[in-house]
């Protein structure tokens, strides 16, 4: 599997777009089975995503977390999400679906582009002019030019206020191993300690990954109560998404 | 034969010989909206099977010729037509031709990415235009050209390939939809603003 | 309902929106002399109590303004004439005095919306002038009559209040925009330059 994705640099392929070839080169509908199976191989294309822009970066993680909250609910199938978790999941497939859609509408257009178009006539018949200057002035057209400069798009205003505190799952696969090979055991609410809810779900799949690959075993002794990590096999950090 | 207002609606159209903003046709053929509507329908019954064809938008109106002619015609579109239009383009075509007028923020998160340069690109090459959000100052509102719809044939969007059937899918997702999601009254999505 | 003859005549006619010589129609349709003949009338009668006509000399042919209608229309551009000249004329000005001469992919870009209209209306008010003479209308340079600029007491551009700074920022502007293309998701990266 690896290798597989290419990422060329003047075709930048966003989150939902990644997910949707994923999906459909495996001939699968959209829906949490697909997802959960398609979830390593999207890891590891996160995993090769070029330097980009931290907001797009950001789009990534967010749908890499959800779909790790889904292959997390097959894995562990008495996991209940909570009713915010349960939206986000429904969310990922309601826009998967839609763009699944745009992209279909897209394909069908490019068949018509072109293909019988109408024509506009190439010059208007001659109107003779008649000097009417109106309201024009210098003062008005100053006002008119530095009106429409004040409506140009800025330069992409910069997304980072909104995405900054979101962690990446390497970094925090990275650093559980980290604090686990030092602790040996640890509960998951001391690793979360004031965490907000998306870092806590990247620590929870960072949590499920390590334990997936077998660098850590995880045991909850009942529904909601707090989860024990135990580190398991100390050499080699664990790869996901191989 | 047609009515008055459908008549002089075809002279304006004619004289402008190209898009006109059914804000100035209002003003040119001194009547109500509602009276222009019926204007443009009737125009473009009465045009159907000719040489000329009615294209409307939301917001203008154009004569343009009918696809049955082309052959020496296409000399004078040859380099629009030539052009190349990539994937994330055609996306962002099929979000406001089959969706409707669209935010920055909508369509970036139907894409899931930043559709800034696309959506430029398509400013640029007079496919797709900016409007004031009458919902939101902050943002614009991006909607078709008349000469998109003509590039693509069609005299106005129910001509579009299997239109009813995606509106019907789209209206299924939309009424599903979340406040979280940037469709509401609150313009700002998760992504970027212009 | 016309023949195809007919049909593609009125096509050709309404997009040359001129006289076209019979001769020339005869090659554009490849057609006999009697068969375009038939056609004209055809189309002629066709075209009876409509707001477009069909007018025919021994050598031309053209479509033109029904004389039914002409007053009205001439009414309502001399109206059109007297009322004040918008916010969006205003902008299409700005742009070709403080930028210089444009195209209308240019206007519509800096804009972001179509300028067609804009541009015709300003036509027609002696303030903007066609330059050059390409087949594609996108593609004339507009620029300001000289009557605009006596009537504002400027011999150039470069008199006008702000000149400098307006036209850098303008140019940054473009220069930005061009600069993120390469990067485009769309696949045709120039900025049509056109």
């Amino acid at each position: 599997m690896t290798e597989r994705f290419e990422l060329a640099t003047d075709a930048f392929q966003g989150p939902l777009e990644t997910l949707l070839n994923l999906i459909e080169e495996r001939k699968m509908p959209i829906s949490e089975v697909s997802l959960s199976q398609v979830c390593n191989a999207y890891l590891g294309y996160v995993e090769k995503l070029p330097e980009m822009p931290l907001g797009e970066t950001a789009q990534f993680i967010l749908v890499a977390s959800t779909l790790l909250l889904i292959k997390s609910r097959s894995l562990l199938p008495t996991l209940e999400l909570s009713a915010e978790e349960r939206e986000s999941v429904e969310e990922l497939e309601r826009r998967l679906s839609r763009y699944a859609l745009f992209r279909k509408a897209a394909k069908l257009l490019r068949k018509e582009w072109g293909r019988a178009p109408l024509f506009f006539p190439k010059r208007a018949p001659a109107r003779p002019p008649v000097f009417s200057p109106a309201e024009a002035s210098k003062p008005a057209l100053l006002a008119a030019a530095q009106k429409l400069l004040n409506t140009l798009p800025k330069p992409e205003a910069l997304m980072q206020a909104a995405v900054a505190p979101i962690l990446a799952l390497e970094d925090v696969i990275v650093s559980l191993k980290d604090r686990l090979s030092r602790a040996l055991k640890t509960r998951f609410s001391e690793l979360t300690k004031g965490a907000d809810r998306e870092s806590r779900i990247v620590h929870f799949l960072a949590m499920l990954e390590l334990v997936r690959y077998g660098g850590a075993s995880a045991t909850q002794e009942k529904l909601f109560s707090d989860i024990i990590i135990e580190l398991e096999n100390v050499s080699g950090v664990p790869k996901f998404g191989v | 034969m047609t009515s008055d207002l459908a008549t002089r609606l075809e002279a304006f159209l004619f004289a402008e010989g190209g898009p006109v903003s059914r804000k100035k046709l209002l003003q040119l053929l001194e009547c109500k909206p509602d009276e222009l509507a019926k204007a443009v329908d009737e125009l473009s019954n009465s045009l159907s099977e000719r040489g000329v064809a009615l294209i409307k938008t939301d917001t203008e109106v154009a004569l343009a010729i009918a696809p049955a002619v082309q052959g020496a015609l296409e000399k004078a579109f040859e380099k629009e037509l030539g052009r190349e239009i990539g994937e994330a383009g055609l996306e962002v075509l099929a979000i406001v031709l089959y969706r409707g007028a669209s935010t920055r923020a909508q369509i970036d998160y139907i894409r899931g990415v930043n559709s800034s340069t696309s959506v430029r690109t398509l400013l640029s090459r007079g496919l797709l235009e900016r409007a004031g959000n009458p919902d939101d100052a902050r943002e614009y509102l991006y909607r078709p050209t008349p000469e998109l719809f003509a590039y693509l044939g069609v005299t106005n969007g129910q001509e579009l390939p299997e239109y009813a059937t995606i509106l019907a899918e789209l209206a299924s997702f939309e009424q599903a939809q979340k406040a979280s999601e940037p469709f509401g009254n609150d313009g700002s999505a998760t992504s970027s603003e212009d």
